[in-house]
């Protein structure tokens, strides 16, 4: 069993890790750098080193002042949490080479998954549905209608030289087509000097579906179920709920015999997430896969009652699996997780600053992840997450109303939030209908724009 | 705030710095302050005899224009700002000193190898760039050097001692 | 449906049933004294009225504000919270006249279970167990041996016209029983002019163990299992738990039957408690019943997944139970809960005044139920609860490690809270043990007088 | 901010610097200031006789002049003391009179009968004892009599308004 973790990242996540080590009877090491010199992961872990200023490269990134950190404590282990190091093969090989434990998979497993394409070729192989695509260059007009015809439209056609939008056109019929493939090449070729092209499954109004997994190092792997992450700017995610209204108990139950032979093939352990985009008709395809805990996990937390970090933390104590989860976790009523960030809620700037009122809500079905408080400060130099604020309910309007409730018992002076935003959206037809995808929050802040 | 108002602060602190308070909140309607005195209180001692609860009940009620009163005690001490993290804030007797500070994270060598003699003892006059110690990271011996020139006036970590970013090591005067 | 509650209450109580509204889209009214005009309850509410000074009899207690405010603002209906008006029958009769819904079990079956003797009675009536009494004067020593053989030693010999321990004996045999029947009685007769006695079963150490039940207007009658509330001081409780390591899934089912029977019988309605000791052979006996929601209704919550404050809600709407709880829930996992009051924790003396530094635990599986904040004021008018921290684990070690956790990360200056003691509770071999009793506090506050 | 407040704000720091003051917190109507020294403050000790009130006089009151703050404005206003619950003061436009507050909570009449004349108006002079209004509560007509003699310079609630206890309901003078 591990005996002492060192955390290497700060917020409510270095605080997350260190509740859950102390509810398992493990020591916890926190770093900080300068400017957390105050944080409450600080305050709460048993011993705390400070590894740099305030910069995460010269401090929370760095990985010599970590492993430094780790051996000059005795830690035997680093959770890295999210973000930061976490996904960072070269950090856990020389975790490896130091003699700590890295929580998360296999360095080469992470290094795999991070590379797109390497990722998208191992899912296919081990038949995991992914995004149709030409895998290629498609040579002719003729090749992309009998392309396009396979795998049904509307499809994409993109530059191979390209980016930026230039050389790519999405078509949605046959008519259309060969005078885009023609433009398209044109266009390409004078920007690029190539007019090569290749072709994708195009999804008008995608939804955002991921599945957690856990998997140990004895090759057992088990999926928790999907998160809906459709709402989001700017590919940040704003909410995230589970379970997603799209996915039937038989699609669930079917990925997770796919992503239990996958998973396995790879020699996937720890936590993960793989994730999808769903199209109109709710099939599903692969994108990509996270390799550490997610900011998002909780929800599934409150639908499974299974506790993932302390998971985490007994797989890379090479305990088995089923004596973790002993079985797969039934689906029990619906979570929403709302990010509340340190940014104004209409500009989205950032607000960092110090705290002058922090009023929690609480009560039933209601849960906080924060590392935040009365006085704290928000530094500027990190990302703007302050707190989770994480409701469940018997179903998924249990949950809409309560998360409502909570956000008006939110209060935060000092600084601006993102709360007034959750606000409206909470109060938004579509949103409450769970009829949306990802495009939801442009169409919803040009609601906003016409109402002001 | 007026003068008078200003003059009673002003016999309140000197008071107060008198009877060695280290921090103090006082709040009424119009008027907030909270303060905290840097290190221990330096001023002369209570000489004539300690807490003198009938002057500062002078002062007090001096101070009490019209409203509530001086804030009530808590019967725990007041918190300071942000009280719920912040470490106690620690004298430093090499004020004045200039204060070599641990760049790395790691262990702390005051020598080459444990049977050579230190880089450097209290009482050396060093130039900036004198090695100073080795802080072991990652099995690396790094040499740290002065950053500036003086005299040792302290060794301020043990050999085989972890030490952490921005650590004192040496102080120079 | 309702559609505006004023409720009768203040504390983290009254924030509960505001957010329970708020969650139902019920419009709320906050009442509050003069020294509760910057309380979060307040603050939270549609509306708030001041009914009157700072003490309760002329203001929480003071039937014609409450009944007037309600008047002016147009609720249909009170929720009286625990403690103040809520087992007051006059009260809910005061409301019936005034058209106003009492959201509880109607005044007559309030004004039956107030009077012990007949709540005794009527219990018996039902078949609910009771601790067995003699029911009457025991003539002779021959009476007295013949009816402790009959229920078993120890007994206890009580005066009837007695109090304060005079004439009162407890014997653990026969052969000691003649001789304290004669000192008794004689000293009952030099006391009080009258020798006459009355023997009761009489238990070493009891368990308190009491049972959650809803009930709705129709007849429907459910029992949500049990707590175990033996940690008090003083016949206050301090921790409660659910379920009871001490109920056997049969036992918890008998109950309810025998529960569903009685309250039928009896015409109750909404939330009550019913509330038991046990013996050291795992027995029980009816002691009382409380006709409102208690405090640690959250353990319940916690572990069946009801929202209490909820249900009471819509059986005072006239809804049927079957449609609020559809089926008898099972019991998932195990919750705790710490009253945290402001009190000094170890001479237990009184500590309101203004909080300078708040800091709530949170994460997952931890509950907070609380109206207070950072700067806010503990009144010295009313009780000293000011918060309530429960914690839901898989089972009782984890949601033990848990609340050692969460108590670790509950910060509060400014006033002395009962966390310390809490803490020292968690971490005492005989509590983690479950195998304890009333008496615990006893005995766990002369180990602590030792250890210093 | 201006270059002359900070002027103002340089010269404040300077001052409570060569007091030996490590943390300094201030709050007024129209002005908050709240400040740390890091670490030990090295300025030179108080020799030039400490505590200067006048310059401290002259500090605050040119600071008061014009108005937000010297404090770096945080993007929010600034908290006031129990922020969470606070309902915001209001100004009392009755200051200096004597105000009848209703002792109950109910309804406000001025009249016996909705066809009577008020019981009272402004401009009336009325005896303590005397009865001003009804307020209804639970079907009953409860007489509120005036607690002081004077004349009435404001009845504060209209005719069928629901009135909350400690309400003001007139204004004597």
């Amino acid at each position: 069993m591990i005996r002492k973790v060192l955390i290497a990242n700060r917020g409510e996540i270095a605080l997350r890790v260190i509740s859950a080590c102390k509810e398992m009877g493990i020591r916890t090491v926190a770093v900080y750098s300068e400017a957390d010199r105050n944080s409450l992961h600080v305050k709460f872990a048993d011993e705390a080193i400070c590894i740099g200023p305030p910069p995460s490269k010269d401090s929370y990134l760095n990985v010599p002042a970590v492993i430094s950190a780790a051996e000059i404590t005795g830690a035997d282990a680093v959770h890295p949490g999210y973000g930061l190091l976490s996904e960072n093969a070269s950090f856990a090989e020389v975790c490896r080479a130091s003699n700590i434990k890295f929580i998360g998979p296999p360095p080469e497993v992470t290094r795999m998954m991070g590379e797109k394409s390497t990722a998208r070729q191992t899912m296919k192989k081990a038949k995991v549905p992914i995004l149709p695509g030409s895998d290629g260059v498609i040579e002719s007009e003729g090749a992309a209608l009998e392309w396009a015809q396979e795998v049904g439209y509307p499809v994409i056609l993109k530059a191979v030289a390209g980016g930026g939008g230039r050389g790519m056109r999405i078509c949605r019929n046959k008519e259309e087509l060969p005078g885009m493939y023609q433009s398209a090449s044109t266009e390409a070729l004078n920007a690029f000097g190539n007019g090569d092209l290749y072709m994708e499954k195009f999804i008008e109004r995608p939804r955002h579906i991921e599945f957690q997994v856990l998997a140990d190092e004895h090759g057992n792997v088990m999926s928790l179920g999907e998160r809906e992450c459709s709402i989001q700017r700017r590919h940040q995610k704003l909410i995230e709920e589970a379970p997603s209204l799209q996915i039937t108990p038989k699609q669930r139950e079917e990925m997770a015999k796919v992503i239990k032979r996958s998973l396995k093939d790879i020699g996937y352990w720890n936590a993960g997430t793989i994730e999808f985009l769903m199209d109109e008709d709710g099939s599903i395809y692969f994108i990509e896969m996270n390799t550490r805990i997610q900011v998002e996990h909780c929800v599934t937390e409150m639908v499974t009652g299974v506790d993932l970090v302390k998971a985490q933390l007994r797989i890379a104590s090479g305990e088995k699996l089923p004596d973790i989860v002993p079985e797969v976790p039934k689906i029990v009523g619906h979570a929403i997780e709302c990010r509340i960030n340190a940014e104004h809620p209409e500009k989205f700037t950032p607000s960092p600053g110090k705290i002058t009122v922090f009023n929690l809500p609480g009560g039933n079905g209601v849960r906080v992840d924060t590392a935040q408080y009365a006085e704290g400060v928000v530094p500027q130099y990190y990302d703007s997450l302050i707190a989770k604020l994480i409701c469940h309910g018997k179903d998924r309007e249990e949950a809409m109303d309560k998360m409502q409730r909570a956000l008006s018992q939110f209060v935060v002076h000092g600084i601006h939030t993102s709360i007034p935003l959750h606000q409206r959206i909470f109060a938004d037809a579509e949103f409450r209908s769970g009829a949306f995808d990802t495009k939801f929050m442009e169409r919803f802040l040009e609601r906003e724009k016409l109402k002001a | 705030m007026d003068g008078k108002k200003l003059q009673e602060l002003r016999e309140l602190i000197e008071f107060l710095k008198a009877n060695g308070i280290a921090q103090f909140e006082m709040e009424q309607e119009d008027l907030k302050i909270a303060l905290t005195f840097e290190g221990p209180a330096t001023a002369a001692p209570p000489a004539a005899g300690g807490f003198d609860m009938t002057q500062m009940a002078q002062l007090l009620a001096a101070q009490r224009t019209a409203a509530p009163a001086v804030a009530a005690p808590a019967p725990v001490a007041a918190a300071p700002v942000a009280a719920v993290a912040a470490p106690a804030v620690e004298a430093d007797p090499y004020a004045g000193a200039h204060i070599v500070k641990s760049p790395i994270v790691g262990t702390f060598y005051a020598a080459p190898s444990p049977d050579a003699d230190a880089f450097v003892s209290v009482g050396d006059r060093v130039e900036a760039g004198k090695v100073l110690c080795i802080v072991e990271a990652m099995k690396l011996m790094n040499e740290i050097e002065s950053d500036a020139s003086g005299e040792i006036v302290a060794v301020l970590a043990k050999p085989g001692q972890p030490v952490e970013y921005g650590q004192p090591l040496f102080a120079i005067k």
